[in-house]
């Protein structure tokens, strides 16, 4: 049991070491992590509000696939993204294969039917004289998004607090697409996976407090902007 | 500069032993070159090399590596050392295997006795060799095909192991420290490579029951070669820097480098190129 | 003309809850808009303020023909506005919904402030500007929310039960407003109520609906009833358990019927004629509508009389005072 | 570019061979994914409605925690059960290490914020006064709960949703804590991960494939609750 | 005793919207809650409903101690229901609506069939059973619930402005609903309302609350206007810059002020006595109030006189006729 409570400590060594190492590898995780969440978001905020208005024929079925995307293993991104950006790939000559942006572009095709879904659920929930009033006191179809995001902003704000959630903590894809390469693709979580597959477990663990602090200090900055939101 | 960067997809047994780790920078101080390393699975590290990601591999399967070879995807392959496969199994050995020198013989009295084994079943170099000596032992196997299609035609893919398949005969598919903690807490037999062993038994503060029951045979070891991917393949790959690396790996002063790696006082790895590096 | 309507239907679910063959509403007038529970009040304003689309028909608004495609759509909102029956409030300050519509036409800031402490005023809630728009009390939104529209100062609002929640200084404010915005900013005006002195006082026209169609027959003095038949053969409609008024029609069962006011005779109560007809109650309303007079009178239902100005002074009745009415078969209509 | 073309018939392929293997695999994965949701349902929604209703000092705190823990990586919550069920651990003597129950076991620890933060911005987003409603008509608290899960079952389901998306497609925990063994514990993610890790690409692509069909298939299932739910 | 109030409050932002030292409600009784937007009606009914609690303050019903524990209230709440002023149905049936309370209340399945066509009979949507609840308009909407109430028979009800989107006919139909409940199972009710003539004629008791405190003084003719003063060292209240009464008072600025409908005084046109006090206007209503008559006099704005029966008898006046008012100051409250 006490392998807890030596990751504890060991974390608190390993951040109060201020290690080089540990520091490049949080930032990388940050960077990725929150340009895969800004990117997913900023496509599928508006995909999850163009979904949840437009009456269109098929659209249940548009979102069970989305539904069924959210069953997406990393496995399956990360080989699909691998197809095109290998060097036998179409975009191969661009040379993103175990680059951070590697890393992105898989993770914004994870988490994309992540934002969009939530999105749709936040944005169906909304009584609909809201869309209604914007509208009749002349506000454009953009004007009246704002508000609707503004009414849903919980919900969507929960989506894409389990987006960066799901980014941060997964291995998968910035394992395959970044190659886990020491100073330029390791994140927080290829660290722990390499730290766990050296039997390192209290190390991995160490990592895993960390960065669950830093998720932990995110998540209060949201907190912080939903109450500032709040009015 | 950005220029003087090469890649490089390794099993993860060359990092996970910490080797990686006392080799890169003495190159990079040698030469200025620096390494991009990638470990992963076996068979994954070569198809980078086969899809021309890397610009080199550092791997532990010779028969493959020769194909490899030979279908062009590299130049040429550097012998850069060896360590040893040792069989583990559990301190009251069901098997009654301890002290015996003849992998097959050992595995054998294993199957006969259906005491449990797990295999790593992943295709690695360990599951390879593996594979090997269960064909030593000259019990029938089992050969399980699955169709794919490659390339729009169809392939087969082939899995063998003795009988026995989740009776006794455990396959997990998994890396090598995950196998051993497999082996440990179901208390069964498995292959494993001695540096991983080592860094387990004793590297760790809870170390395993598991003990070396068989070890010494010519059969168990276990050769790690470089190969420069060959430009006339790919020829975005950085052949002269990759070449380089192989073969300052293989020269005075990187096989002397291998061979006083200790981990926990114990050397890992013997020197192939020149054996007896200092 | 401001709107032309034709063949304008709207259909739910099967059932064609709007059917207008044909209407037209002249610019800068106030439109009563009277009708029972469901008969399609608040629809046609949506459709008239272009928030729902109809199911079939034409409409032109101000000379031009309303295609429904949202950007042109968008265009016409800006002149159109409506005050919804039950209206919803953004999520932030009243400040800020009553700014709502000022900002979407890019008004200026201090224009912006100037307008709305204006129309906070005249709802009777500028010391509500900073409260927060979603804990406010029924009568308190409603308000807000008319305040809000007026900001837009649009060609065209619509209103729908905007008083329904007001407590009654504020009703004869928000009536006042109603007129003045139409007498002096030449706003047209469509108003949806239930308060029938409310649109007969405030509307230069009024349109009744019923199931989905103007009415031509009269909204008022409506009941619902079964038709039966006594022993002598004459067929009479029971309300209410209570009140029998013979009846001509065919049908049978659970009807609804309408009794022209205008139809209605008054006597003294003693001068009650013979006959099936009459009946007696108490008046217990007299309201003045223009120099005529309705009396409500309560025979057992309360029933509506309309006097005319002359029959009136002549025979003036009083409050309280029994009287004897006569709702001639003629008057009644089986719907 | 074709070894996506490849994968998908190979995965037909694989499909119409019946192979028994296959289906095994296929097997425990809904097995245990469709467990873990609903213990994690079980526990996460009633623990959603409950932060949403009460009031409670810290309750922002619970919430950003909760939030928090949306990113937990699976080899912090593998580590974390291994240590409780490792020989060496207190529940060592069940044996449950490298079984299906185990893997269960992570998947709910994994998936239980999912759930719970999603019930709470589903639930804090419906009218209060369904609510009141509810009980001035004399309902129980149960019974008003029974009433807003029905008004909010759209963004409850979703939660459920995408939970079973998380577990199906992970593969982290289910490759610690239950083993990979074959005929065991061997789940379409772990066996897509030995296969990339093989350099088997087309096999794992061909066993994602498999996956999302499998996922279509169990949401159009729900797709139809939800039709019929919709009364 | 059905409810003993004592020291209540509620208080939001350090506002006290509800403020009442002491009131008790029988057994039995219909009761009207009469008073402004935001004076703390709605706020009532909840905490009386057990919905709310206060913040501060003591509450007996049925001679038990209201403790505001969930388990506790629970028990009340199965006797009180109250109908919300924009009530809210469950997103299912209209049937399933009203059968909700039933199902809690663990009746029988055939019982809660006859009882819910029962009720929705009552309010007149018997035809809207399988409808789905929110697709219906207002005014139906408003129905259901307050049908939805009935079905649980407790043995109080509340109802928050019940009729305020209902359509004519169905205002009659549940006003004679209230009274037979009332009349007939000995239900007591509760009713919020801006309706005065629906209040008087339904209530055995009025409350008026102003501000949240239970008002002495009578809520009507309620007027906002500003106090100023002339040359002469008069005091008027200046309302809707129209109408200017003389006010007995030291604040200034922007106030409230209440006339006495019993103390205004009413004169032939052309008797208008000298003085400041004396405005001339139209009638425009009379109304019948238990022989009392209610004048509604529209001198710039509307304004409410109460006549005795007799004074009435002995100088009727009729509607459309001009008369003077004399509006002395101690009629005059400012608040
Ligand atoms: N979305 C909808 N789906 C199905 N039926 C609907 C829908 N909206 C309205 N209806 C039906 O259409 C009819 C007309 O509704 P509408 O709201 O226009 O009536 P209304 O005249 O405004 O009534 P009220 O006086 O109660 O406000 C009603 O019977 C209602 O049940
Ligand atoms: N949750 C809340 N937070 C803050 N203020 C509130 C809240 N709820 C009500 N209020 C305020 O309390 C006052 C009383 O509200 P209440 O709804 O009881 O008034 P009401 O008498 O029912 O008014 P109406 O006639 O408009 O329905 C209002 O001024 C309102 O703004
Ligand atoms: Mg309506
Ligand atoms: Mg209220």
């Amino acid at each position: 049991m006490d392998i807890l409570l030596d990751s504890f400590i060991s974390a608190i060594l390993l951040l109060k070491s201020l290690d080089a190492e540990l520091y490049a590898i949080v930032f990388v995780s940050l960077k990725v992590a929150s340009s895969s969440t800004f990117v997913a978001s900023f496509i599928g905020i508006p995909t999850g509000f163009a979904i949840a208005f437009k009456e269109f024929p098929g659209k249940r079925t548009v979102i069970t696939i989305l539904n069924t995307l959210l069953a997406l293993p990393t496995v399956v991104v990360g080989l699909f993204v691998y197809t095109f950006i290998s060097r036998r790939g179409i975009f191969g000559p661009l040379d993103l294969l175990y680059t951070q942006k590697a890393i992105i572009v898989g993770q914004v095709i994870l988490i994309i039917p992540i934002v969009t879904t939530f999105t749709i659920a936040a944005i169906s929930q909304i009584d609909d004289r809201y869309r209604k009033t914007a509208m009749t006191l002349g506000a454009t179809t953009l004007q009246t998004a704002v508000v609707i995001f503004r009414e849903g902003r919980f919900g969507i704000m929960a989506a894409v607090i389990a987006s960066f959630g799901r980014v941060i903590a997964e291995v998968g894809i910035s394992m395959m697409l970044g190659g886990n390469a020491k100073g330029f693709t390791r994140t927080m979580t290829t660290a722990m996976a390499l730290e766990y597959d050296k039997g390192e477990f209290i190390l991995a663990v160490a990592l895993g407090v960390i960065l669950l602090t830093i998720s932990f200090t995110v998540n209060l900055f949201f907190n912080y902007l939903q109450g500032r939101a709040r009015v | 500069g950005a220029d003087k960067v090469i890649t490089m997809s390794t099993t993860t047994s060359t990092q996970a032993s910490g080797l990686l780790d006392l080799l890169l920078p003495e190159f990079t101080k040698d030469t200025g070159i620096q390494v991009k390393v990638f470990a992963k699975g076996t068979g994954a590290a070569m198809r980078d090399g086969m899809d021309g990601n890397v610009d080199l591999i550092f791997v532990h399967a010779k028969a493959r590596e020769e194909m490899f070879i030979s279908e062009g995807y590299g130049t040429k392959r550097y012998a850069v050392m060896h360590n040893d496969f040792v069989i583990l199994g559990p301190p009251n050995d069901p098997a009654g295997i301890k002290g015996m020198k003849g992998a097959a013989a050992a595995l054998k009295k294993i199957a006969n006795a259906k005491a449990m084994f797990i295999s790593r079943g992943d295709d690695s170099g360990t599951h390879t060799k593996e594979q090997a000596l269960w064909v030593a032992t000259g019990l029938p196997l089992v050969c399980k095909t699955t169709n794919i299609v490659k390339k729009g035609k169809k392939r087969e893919l082939v899995f063998s192991h003795p009988k026995g398949l989740g009776e006794w005969y455990i396959s997990i598919g998994q890396g090598m420290g995950k196998t051993i903690t497999f082996a440990d807490e179901k208390r069964g037999y498995t292959l494993s490579d001695r540096g991983t062993y080592l860094k387990y038994k004793v590297g760790r503060k809870y170390g395993l029951d598991l003990e070396v029951v068989c070890e010494d045979d010519e059969l168990l070891n276990n050769p790690y070669s470089v190969i420069p991917v060959n430009p006339a393949k790919y020829p975005h790959v950085k052949f002269d820097l990759a070449d380089r690396f192989a073969r300052w790996l293989v020269s005075p002063r990187g096989q002397a480098l291998i061979a006083n790696y200790k981990l926990l006082g114990q050397q890992l790895f013997c020197p192939d190129a020149i054996p007896d590096a200092k | 003309m401001l709107f032309g309507i034709k063949n304008l239907t709207k259909v739910y679910g099967g059932r064609k809850v709007l059917d207008i063959p044909e209407l037209s509403l002249e610019k800068g007038k106030v439109y009563g808009l009277l009708g029972p529970n469901g008969s399609g009040k608040t629809t046609l304003l949506e459709i008239l303020s272009f928030l729902l689309p109809p199911t079939t028909g034409e409409i032109v608004y101000d000379s031009r023909k309303v295609d429904f495609s949202e950007t042109f759509l968008r265009g016409l909102r800006t002149e159109v506005v409506m005050v919804e029956q039950q209206p919803i409030l953004f999520t932030t300050s009243v400040y800020k919904n009553v700014e709502f519509g000022l900002k979407v036409r890019k008004k200026p800031k201090e224009y912006r402030k100037k307008i709305i402490h204006e129309v906070l005023d005249l709802v009777g809630m500028r010391g509500f500007a900073e409260a927060s728009a979603h804990r406010l009390s029924s009568g308190e939104t409603q308000r807000v929310a008319i305040a809000r529209a007026l900001a837009c100062s649009p060609k065209v609002i619509m209103f729908d039960e905007p008083t329904s929640n007001v407590d009654i200084e504020n009703q004869i404010a928000i009536e006042g407003i109603l007129r003045d915005i139409n007498v002096q900013k030449g706003i047209s005006v469509i108003l949806a109520t239930h308060n029938r002195i409310q649109a007969t006082k405030l509307s230069d026209s009024i349109i009744f609906l019923f199931n989905g169609k103007p009415a031509s027959s009269i909204y008022e003095n409506i009941f619902s009833g079964s038709v039966r038949r006594d022993g002598d053969g004459n067929t009479y409609c029971l309300i209410h358990d209570k009140v029998r008024l013979v009846v001509r029609t065919d049908k049978t069962g659970y009807v609804k019927i309408s009794v022209n006011p205008k139809m209605i005779k008054v006597f003294p109560a003693q001068d009650i004629p013979s006959g099936d007809h009459g009946f007696v109650g108490r008046v217990i309303q007299l309201t003045d509508e223009g120099g005529d007079v309705r009396a409500l009178v309560d025979i057992g239902i309360p029933i509506s009389v309309l006097l005319g100005k002359e029959e009136y002074k002549q025979a003036p009745i009083l409050t309280g005072e029994r009287v004897a009415l006569v709702c001639p078969p003629e008057s009644i209509e089986v719907m």
